[in-house]
């Protein structure tokens, strides 16, 4: 008897009209596409995205040059030259050489940095045309947002 | 290690069935932690693979790693070591079987014992120049065909010899 | 109505219409599907290009008409020609003969829908549209390469022996129509007051999975499996060739599906013809019944697509010659004889 | 006019081999004869570098083998290090690992699913798939910032803990999954082409399975109950009930059905581990400069795709003297040619797929 009820079934494809009505559940159901430029889906508060350095509330900048990111990260992606001025209580970096194209977003330096310098921003849109762009400099290191944008691919067509 | 109790008894029988069956050959044994570990001479491998296949019912050879002792303290004062890791299954049984080889020298493949041994020593043969005798089609594996060297090997640079980024 | 007109402008008119017919369906069809498959897998589709992605087709056709046409050294320069306008030219050819709707008098002047109706217009149709077998199997060939070789292999293989049960349905729908014009068909099933798709299902079951089968289309895409076979018999075309192949497997849907309109839904008819309750849809006229019955196809065609995984070679023939042909055999012979019984 | 066979070239660049692997097929009209995978497109030296950087910094890295299930690599690395060391670890931050690695073999097991329907030609299911998966790579998102290489698992514990809104969050996600997955299983379990295309393809006998070394829910479809997570228990798997599925006769359908399974045990055990999880701290106090006396040691887990296995030896310094990994995915991949035999050719890409083999871990 089972048989016959398999046959019944298969010969009237009772399993490819359910198939279809499923397809058809989901063509009128909410659909998850977010249209990218107009609505940017802000990525969590803790997103690893493009490392910054930062400032504390006097405007100087926290990193005291002590290269423990350095020697922290694995892909040698940082190149610092710390001095200290006369007078001053810490060194400051002078020169702060940081390759993004190296760099593998394993939070290995904001995990050692002392004085909580070098943090990830929630930045995702890292792609630039310029070899150079990738290669940030101890100034470029702070800036963010649309001149952020400017360094990485300067010079594009383009219109911003 | 309270629960290993319950299988040391009967790998150390089958230690010393082993150690009985290739006298010479067992260089130095452990056992612990559900793990017999060996260390064969070179030329009795083939024969003790077999042993702990087809008696001891090692059925699965899960891995093959190659060391390469150049200036660490080579236990066996060759320069290379090929670890067997071979396991038993169903259960959890595992035997470790460690052969030092030279720099020249070859070992007898496992193929004919283990299929998936095939592409383990082409692997290592790849990496590190280890040849094995009686293996169907010893080519390497990831380098390129016309790739001299063997990159693995302690004395070949990191960064490539063609001096790398 | 001066004899000028009535000879050579309508004429002329009525062959740009139907050659304008399947290329405005084509860019309809390419739109609805990357629409309607997208909107089935929880996905917006085009809605960029153009009032919700409409333009999206038209770009792609202007992308494709400036991209390089390359063609290797070791093709088969002839063939290699040919086989895009083969496929194309016969698709086309065969929406000469389709009856869009009634005749419309103006004046004196009765301007019929269709270029040209003949008494075996269903056999002409179905003979163009299996020459396009030929470009497939020469584009495949031509191409000298081992993909499209077996990309063409396997689609000779599928469309011929599809091609069978398609005929065998054509013929149960000739038998209760007594006629091979599609016009003819279409009368019949006004006056009989019943469709043939609901007097004889079992034809058109047989009949629309050959006709999907027979475009290589949804769970039949054998030939152009792209997991498999890069792009089967058209990997190695591109620029306008492509699209000459690309448009072709549209018009060729479009053209199966007014098929299936014509002999099983009774192509301009209103719904339910009988029951005379729904008489005041009639004054809808008979194009707009066909359009809405062909885009219903469509329709079909692409959720077929979004839905079924791909068959394998072997069990696609086994399907075919196992099941399809003698169901479509006892199905012409059931008919045959209520025919003579009744 | 003599007919001989002729070898056609699958890859590396061919929309179905899951990277760049490239399969030489011996071929006579359709019917495969032989299959050799010809390896190395992807390879980066992994074994090489990992000797020149320290304990830690490995870590990172190992996300980059199966770049679809990194949190597994990240435990089975982590845990190797640990046996070596002698690190304790916290029973929480133990438990926090289970969370984490029975996520990520939900995840890997929905990438697996919607490549291989995308492959045999259902193609919404792999859009179905991906939508679900979407919801778990939020949570890695939401638990410590990245969605693919994640390293989130680091020696001696977790990179974060577990707070209670993750925790709401995970088991909403985990709500959700199983009606998603009843519309694929709907679309595709009794589906007669889907059943045409994997009952019976790609068969292995269970004793020529375990000749060739293969491991994961490839053997487990053969009727074979090997699971580390059961038989060699680590990060406290044995405190969770859950249970193995099993297949009978090892061919596609088989593997299909013992991964989908497999996503409901998953469902199973981050439950219990969520609702079981201890107080304490979620990570061991590891020294920054870890040295590890010389030894060797070789541990295994079930990761996705199969038994993953790392051998460490150390020597003394904080850098590892050699690290070198037991791929799953490369000894599963041994077994393509024996299963490709005499099938179609269109079937080598079902059974590619029903394989779940990812070539960053294959080429290392």
């Amino acid at each position: 008897m089972k048989r016959l009820g398999r046959f019944v079934k298969s010969f009237f494809l009772v399993d490819m009209l359910g198939g279809l009505l499923v397809t058809l559940r989901l063509y009128f159901s909410r659909k998850v596409t977010i249209e990218y430029p107009e609505r940017v889906q802000e990525p969590s508060e803790r997103f690893r995205g493009l490392l910054r350095l930062h400032r504390d509330e006097h405007g100087e900048p926290l990193c005291i040059a002590c290269k423990a990111c350095q020697r922290a990260c694995g892909t040698a992606c940082f190149d610092i030259e710390g001095k200290k001025e006369e007078g001053a209580r810490f060194l400051r970096p002078m020169k702060f050489d940081w390759k993004l194209d190296r760099c593998s977003f394993c939070g290995f330096c904001v995990e050692v940095c002392p004085t909580n310098a070098i943090r990830f921003s929630r930045e995702f849109r890292l792609t630039g045309v310029r070899k150079d762009g990738l290669l940030f400099h101890r100034d470029e290191m702070y800036i963010t947002g649309s001149d952020l944008q400017e360094h990485l691919c300067g010079g594009c067509r383009r219109a911003r | 290690m309270p629960e290993d109790q319950a299988d040391r008894p009967e790998l150390r029988e089958l230690l010393a069935a082993l150690a009985g069956r290739f006298a010479g050959a067992v260089l130095a044994s452990v056992v612990d932690e559900g793990e017999l570990s060996v260390r064969l001479s070179k030329d009795a491998l083939a024969s003790a693979l077999r042993f702990l296949k087809e008696e001891a019912g090692f059925n699965a050879l899960e891995d093959i790693a190659a060391f390469d002792n150049l200036g660490s303290a080579a236990e066996g004062g060759q320069r290379f070591t090929v670890v067997y890791r071979l396991g038993k299954f169903p259960g959890a049984l595992r035997a470790r079987v460690a052969v030092d080889v030279g720099e020249g020298e070859s070992l007898a493949s496992a193929v004919p014992l283990y299929r998936s041994a095939d592409w383990a020593e082409r692997e290592a043969f790849d990496m590190f120049g280890v040849r094995f005798e009686g293996h169907p089609d010893l080519r390497r594996i990831y380098m390129p065909d016309e790739f001299e060297g063997h990159p693995l090997r302690k004395d070949f640079p990191l960064a490539g010899r063609t001096g790398g980024a | 109505m001066t004899p000028f007109v009535a000879d050579v402008l309508i004429p002329v008119g009525k062959i740009v219409a139907v050659i304008l017919y399947p290329m405005v369906m084509v860019v309809v069809m390419i739109w609805l599907e990357r629409r309607v498959v997208a909107l089935m897998q929880l996905r917006l589709g085009p809605n960029r290009v153009g009032f919700q992605g409409l333009a999206q087709p038209v770009a792609d056709a202007v992308k494709l008409f400036f991209k390089e046409d390359i063609r290797q050294r070791q093709a088969d320069k002839l063939l290699f020609g040919i086989s895009p306008v083969l496929v194309m030219a016969s698709s086309l050819l065969a929406f000469c003969f389709l009856p869009l709707g009634e005749p419309i008098r103006i004046g004196t002047y009765t301007l019929t829908l269709w270029i040209a109706e003949s008494p075996v217009g269903l056999l002409i149709v179905l003979g163009l549209s299996s020459i396009s077998v030929f470009g497939v199997i020469f584009g495949g060939w031509a191409a000298n390469s081992k993909y499209p070789l077996m990309g063409a292999l396997r689609s000779v293989v599928q469309v011929l022996s599809y091609e069978i049960p398609l005929g065998l349905t054509v013929l149960t729908v000739a038998f209760a129509a007594r006629s091979m014009d599609l016009v003819e068909i279409v009368r019949r099933q006004e006056a009989s007051g019943v469709w043939y798709g609901f007097l004889m299902p079992v034809s058109f079951v047989v009949f629309w999975i050959s006709a999907v089968a027979e475009t290589n289309r949804a769970p039949f895409d054998l030939p152009e499996a792209e997991s498999e076979l890069v792009a089967g018999y058209h990997t190695e075309y591109s620029g306008m060739k492509f699209a000459y192949f690309y448009m072709a497997e549209y018009a060729h849907m479009v053209l199966v599906s007014s098929l299936v309109v014509i002999l099983f839904f009774g192509g301009w008819l209103a719904p339910f013809p009988s029951v005379k309750a729904l008489d005041f849809l009639d004054v809808v006229p008979g194009f707009v019944w066909y359009l809405v019955k062909l885009m219903f196809f469509l329709y079909l065609y692409v959720w077929i697509r979004a839905t079924f995984p791909r068959y394998r070679f072997d069990s696609l023939i086994r399907l075919v010659w196992k099941w399809l042909i003698p169901l479509a055999l006892v199905n012409l012979l059931v008919v045959v004889l209520v025919r003579y019984l009744l | 006019m003599e007919l001989r066979e002729y070898d056609l070239n699958m890859g590396p660049q061919h929309p179905s081999t899951h990277g760049v692997l490239r399969l030489k097929l011996a071929v006579d009209n359709e019917v495969v004869l032989g299959v050799e995978p010809v390896l190395g497109y992807l390879h980066r030296g992994m074994e090489k570098l990992w000797e020149s950087l320290t304990y830690t910094q490995v870590v990172p890295l190992t996300d980059r083998l199966d770049y679809i299930a990194a949190l597994s690599n990240n435990l089975g690395y982590c845990l190797a290090v640990e046996k070596l060391a002698g690190i304790e670890v916290p029973k929480r931050a133990r438990y926090v690992r289970v969370v984490l690695a029975e996520l990520q073999r939900l995840a890997s097991h929905l990438a697996w699913l919607g490549f291989m329907a995308n492959d045999i030609g259902a193609m919404s299911v792999l859009l179905y798939a991906f939508e679900a998966r979407e919801d778990v790579l939020d949570l890695f998102e939401e638990y410590c910032g990245a969605r693919l290489t994640i390293h989130g698992i680091r020696i001696g514990g977790a990179v974060r803990d577990l707070d209670t809104p993750l925790v709401s969050r995970i088991r909403a996600v985990l709500e959700r999954i199983p009606k998603r997955l009843e519309d694929v299983r709907a679309l595709l379990d009794e589906n007669r082409i889907w059943k045409e295309r994997t009952v019976g393809v790609g068969r292995i006998a269970a004793a020529a399975a375990i000749d060739y070394g293969l491991t994961g829910p490839g053997l487990r479809a053969c009727g074979l109950a090997w699971d580390m997570r059961k038989d060699i228990p680590y990060s406290s798997y044995d405190d969770f009930a859950f249970d193995v599925p099993l297949g009978t006769n090892g061919d596609v359908y088989d593997r299909y059905l013992v991964r989908l399974e497999e996503i409901c045990q998953s469902i199973r055990i981050v439950g219990q581990a969520l609702d079981g999880l201890p107080g304490g701290e979620f990570t061991a106090k590891v020294p920054r400069v870890l040295k590890i006396a010389p030894g060797e040691v070789f541990h295994t887990i079930e990761a996705p795709k199969g038994v993953l296995g790392f051998t460490v030896r150390s020597n003394g310094t904080d850098k590892p003297e050699r690290v070198k990994m037991k791929s799953p995915s490369f000894i599963n991949l041994q077994a393509l040619d024996h299963m490709c035999r005499g099938n179609l050719f269109s079937d080598v890409v079902g059974i590619l797929g029903s394989l779940d083999i990812v070539l960053g871990e294959i080429d290392k």
